[in-house]
């Protein structure tokens, strides 16, 4: 093959047609109120982690919606379960158990 | 898919476009990529349609491409512009046909530029004066030569010795037809057919015999932008943009694909090279490709011109399959020859893509 | 209300490209080079919108400016009537302007730009000419360009083309008189001004890289901008 | 009493009015050019966000309309004059006489054939929030080629909020109709996944936010943070949307087998041609303008010359039998007043 200087590239594009969806199943069945998000931020404005790393909790809502699960994986990760995000968020959304419950579905999965 | 609605949109956007007397402006990516093109619109304009087409040497580049790859200034672009406007001017002329989409995106742009902001036209005005003694009229008419080709399809069918119909099937051929960005998305009043729907290349396509093909990615960028290809380090953005293109119009198995840029059509043609020999992967039927086609050398086609007369010899994705599929007659050992039919050597065959020489 | 702000102001394109945006993303949704770099044309309406001049400092002197490929496939969207196409122009002239540019990969291209189709178009009257479109700059060109190269005169005769000879017609050669004109046109109006800064900065930035500069083509410095890709440009930050 | 009133309009805002001054005891002429009363409101299915059914509020006004309603169905206007009092003068030469004429010709539903990038009336699988609400009447389900739809999107502010169909204006109403529809279109299919695209969602009414928490929680709908900038057709006629997601600022693409355009709400051009003839002034949205925005919100510069509803610019359905009622009052005092004059 030849090597013209220049590689073909990835699309950045989410194509939701062909993302991993089955994360998501997994949770509505195991932290439903996962779909009560409504993106407002409050949980990445007082997240320790976040504080002192690039963790932003709220992202991982949005990464799981959109089947992007190898940004989960990363991310997750970095939650340290202090579980403020839950004392603040207005939809009541249990964020604590709902990064417990993605280690267990990526797990449970073989992701 | 309502073809109904599609012709609605298309009556919505009718513009102007000059009947005759026109000035004649080159493209850069035309001369270089396509030179027979250029020749092939001006005999069909003056000698199948008998229409006063002028040109004049000392007109320029518009700057278009160091314009929109930001080497130009915008100051400099629009006193360029306004010199070939008083070309055109101290011509006698005021219908202003340019073969090029860039230079008529920003012709429309700098246009709506003056008319917005009259202070600019005032200061074009006076540094065209200061640097060439030179004085401009706004042209009454700007088009594309597609335009123009469009206005004239039906006379160009009356008098074609083709039609686009698969002579073996006899089906309409399949096309899928590319429209240069800026020949609508800036001022979708400027297309003929708008900027979602433009109806000028699909006019020619259906009234020459052809059945388009719409497909997700027809909107989509060929992927050249200006510094995205100009310079290597930034080309994979360009080839992969043109690549999203033919992923999406594959399972539509498209006979060829017609377009009205001087940039898109050598885009398209070299990146399923370019495709096929850093991937293994070629697109159409057989490891073929899919031809490209510019609207004069379709135009030329139709028409009945020699194949190689029209410069399908400089297109790197073969026409040939198509050529058989219509049933144009072509010397196939007459591909490679020089203007006095001299023997000038030949192309080496591409790893991948077909290549057809019989030299 | 920040400095560099109101130097974009009194750029037309800039007043036409910028009302007010509501961060929507119908831009983003359909820009061709969101989709291969990590690049957003709402963010950049965004910071604009901001007028922090320092935010705005960072991306002249950043890589994302150089992303667009002024496609301006933006323009026929926005529900504001914005054009961030536009606001691209704006910016990359202002970061010509204060030397920005080369402080970044992408900026510092722009002398590549420069020494072809900005040359050319003073050389020829063309902004491409093909003689200088060489298979080696060019290798994806193909094989059937490269035999046209080598045959160039022969070829553009078969194709009907007047190439570099008198009269009109395709390829002609250009007169002296009009690119004389050309060159006028530059030098009142900033064209040459803009060369130059380019340059300038240019052969600084070389300096301090500790890269030979040199003109034409044929240096280390050009090979290196015309070449390098840090790989990191569709990549998340 | 003799007095009478003009309403001209027999949607919700007329019939809201007429019921009103009937009760008022002032004599009605309540003029409809369609062959029946109850204007938008009587092709909708059931409202928000109760989801109570629709006819059963028209069924309210119709009732309580009063019989001395002077009706007039299929009422075209020819012209308007004053000379002391109204005189309108009907299509079919009729001549009505008033003393105070109300305006409630409400809006016109945004033609989403201009979003040409939606594909309105050219792809099969686009439909509008009208022609849902018409097919959850008909109880005819939007299927994709006779199946169930795998995916269905819901796009907002179509026609809204958009200076490229030259309106700037909010719609108000289409969001939550968006987040009913989702709910709606989810009951009839379960199993179907629901994405709105919006760019805010404007809940701005009583228990339209603990809606929108139940079309998260109950139903699962999904939304995605976005103006959706174009669609495209696949083979199988589904529809791919491209859309930024904008909570992660990367574009995306999604295939859905129907989407809904939410289409907002335009002024009238026949509501134009009547303010003409009273000279009655226009905002810069092309909606007619009251005395003052909040203080005398009926009212207009033309003395005896009333609006109500959504000929002043989007609303929803309490608000305009609120203001029906409200408007009313203005006009009885405006008769009393004027008798004591007299």
């Amino acid at each position: 093959m030849k090597n013209f200087g220049y590689t073909l590239q990835p699309d950045r594009q989410i194509d939701f047609d062909r993302n991993e969806r089955r994360v998501l199943d997994y949770l509505k069945e195991w932290e439903p109120s996962v779909n009560q998000c409504v993106a407002c931020g409050s949980c990445t404005a007082t997240c320790s982690a976040g504080q002192f790393s690039d963790f932003n909790i709220r992202s991982v809502q949005t990464f799981l919606r959109r089947g992007e699960v190898n940004k989960l994986k990363t991310e997750i990760r970095k939650c340290m379960f202090c579980g403020k995000c839950q004392l603040v968020c207005p939809r009541g959304v249990n964020m604590r158990n709902l990064i417990l419950s993605l280690h267990n579905a990526i797990e449970r999965l073989g992701i | 898919m309502k073809e109904e609605g599609k012709r609605r949109l298309w009556m919505e956007y009718q513009k102007e476009v000059a009947d005759d007397r026109f000035f004649y402006v080159r493209s850069c990516v035309r001369q270089n990529f396509f030179p027979a093109s250029e020749k092939v619109f001006l005999q069909i304009m003056r000698s199948e349609l008998g229409k006063d087409v002028f040109e004049k040497e000392a007109h320029t580049t518009c700057s278009g491409i160091g314009y929109h790859s930001d080497v130009v200034p915008f100051d400099t672009a629009m006193t360029i512009i306004a010199r070939q406007f008083a070309l055109m001017t101290e011509s006698g002329y005021e219908n202003f046909v340019t073969s090029c989409i860039t230079s008529f995106g920003l012709y429309s742009e700098v246009i709506e530029t003056w008319h917005h902001f009259p202070e600019v036209l005032a200061r074009v005005r006076e540094n065209l004066k200061t640097a060439t003694g030179r004085e401009f009229k706004i042209p009454a008419n700007v088009s594309h030569a597609s335009d123009v080709i469009y206005k004239f399809r039906q006379q160009i069918g009356e008098k074609g010795k083709h039609r686009l119909v698969n002579r073996y099937t006899g089906n309409p051929l399949k096309v899928v037809e590319h429209i240069g960005c800026h020949y609508s998305k800036m001022f979708p009043a400027k297309g003929i057919g708008g900027a979602e729907y433009p109806h000028v290349l699909i006019g020619m396509i259906e009234d020459w015999g052809g059945e388009v093909v719409d497909y997700p990615e027809r909107r989509h960028c060929c992927g050249f932008g200006f510094r995205q290809y100009l310079v290597q380090a930034n080309r994979g953005y360009s080839i992969s943009c043109s690549r999203k293109k033919f992923d999406s119009m594959q399972p539509y198995k498209p006979d060829f694909i017609l377009t009205n840029c001087p940039g898109c059509p050598m885009f398209l043609d070299r990146w399923q090279y370019a495709i096929s020999e850093m991937e293994g992967i070629t697109y159409g039927e057989n490891g073929q490709g899919i031809p490209v086609l510019t609207y004069e050398e379709l135009a030329g086609l139709v028409l009945g011109y020699d194949p190689w007369d029209l410069g399908f010899q400089v297109h790197q994705v073969p026409v040939e399959p198509l050529l058989d599929k219509i049933g144009v007659p072509y010397n196939p050992e007459k591909k490679f020859l020089g203007s006095t039919g001299q023997y000038i050597g030949k192309p080496d065959a591409p790893s991948v893509l077909k290549f057809y020489s019989n030299v | 209300m920040g400095q560099l702000y109101d130097q974009l102001s009194n750029d037309v394109r800039f007043v036409e490209g910028l009302k007010a945006c509501l961060n929507c993303g119908t831009c983003t949704a359909i820009c061709p080079a969101a989709e291969f770099y990590n690049y957003q044309p709402r963010n950049i309406a965004e910071i604009l919108q901001s007028k922090n001049d320092h935010d705005i400092e960072t991306l002249l002197k950043g890589d994302a400016i150089w992303y667009c490929g002024e496609c301006m496939s933006c323009v026929t969207r926005c529900p504001r009537g914005n054009a961030p196409g536009l606001l691209i122009t704006a910016l990359r002239t202002l970061s010509q302007e204060l030397g920005y540019f080369v402080e970044s990969e992408k900026g510092r291209q722009q002398l590549a730009i420069k020494r072809t189709v900005g040359e050319w178009i003073l050389d020829y009257g063309y902004c491409l000419f093909p003689a200088h479109i060489t298979p080696e700059m060019h290798p994806e060109q193909g094989p059937v360009w490269e035999w046209e190269h080598e045959h160039i005169a022969e070829v553009m005769d078969r194709l009907g083309a007047n190439y570099q000879k008198t009269g009109p017609g395709i390829l002609r050669k250009v007169p002296k008189e009009d690119l004389d004109e050309l060159k006028k046109i530059f030098d009142i109006t900033g064209g040459t001004e803009r060369y130059n800064k380019i340059e300038d900065f240019s052969r600084k930035k070389a300096e301090e890289m500790g890269i030979e500069f040199g003109p034409g083509l044929d240096n280390d410095y050009i090979r290196h901008i015309y070449t390098t890709n840090s790989g990191k440009h569709n990549k998340e930050e | 009493m003799s007095e009478k009133v003009i309403i001209i309009g027999g949607g919700l805002a007329g019939m809201s009015a007429a019921t009103a001054l009937a009760q008022l005891g002032v004599s009605v002429t309540l003029l409809e050019k369609e062959n029946q009363l109850g204007g938008h409101v009587k092709n909708w299915d059931r409202l928000f966000p109760t989801r109570r059914k629709s006819d059963e509020v028209l069924a309210y006004f119709s009732e309580h309309l009063g019989k001395n309603i002077d009706l007039h169905l299929r009422a075209n206007i020819r012209s308007i004059s004053r000379n002391g009092r109204f005189t309108v003068t009907l299509e079919n030469e009729v001549e009505i006489k008033g003393d105070a004429v109300l305006i409630a010709t409400g809006y016109e539903l945004f033609d989403a054939f201009r979003k040409e990038e939606y594909g309105y009336d050219i792809y099969d699988q686009v439909i509008t929030s009208a022609e849902l609400e018409g097919m959850f009447r008909s109880g005819e389900k939007p299927l994709l080629d006779g199946q169930v739809p795998r995916r269905i999107g819901i796009v907002h502010c179509v026609g809204s909020r958009d200076e490229k169909v030259g309106n700037l204006y909010c719609s108000k109403v289409c969001c939550v109709t968006g987040v009913k529809q989702a709910i709606e279109l989810r009951e009839i299919f379960p199993e179907t996944e629901i994405f709105n695209f919006y760019m805010d969602l404007r809940m701005f009414d009583r228990h339209f936010e603990e809606m929108y928490f139940e079309a998260q929680k109950e139903y699962g709908i999904n939304f995605i943070r976005g103006r959706v900038s174009e669609c495209a057709e696949n083979q199988d006629n589904s529809i791919v949307v491209k859309v930024e997601d904008t909570l992660t600022g990367r574009p995306l693409k999604i295939t859905v087998d129907l989407l809904v355009l939410l289409v907002g709400m335009v002024p009238r051009p026949e509501t134009r041609r009547i303010a003409d003839m009273l000279g009655l002034p226009m905002g810069d949205d092309k909606f007619l303008l009251p005395t003052d925005e909040h203080t005398k919100a009926n009212q207009t510069p033309v003395e005896g010359v009333f609006l109500s509803g959504t000929v002043k610019g989007p609303g929803c359905i309490a608000g305009t039998v609120a203001d029906g009622r409200a408007v009313a009052v203005e006009i009885k005092s405006f008769l009393d007043k004027k008798r004591t004059q007299d």
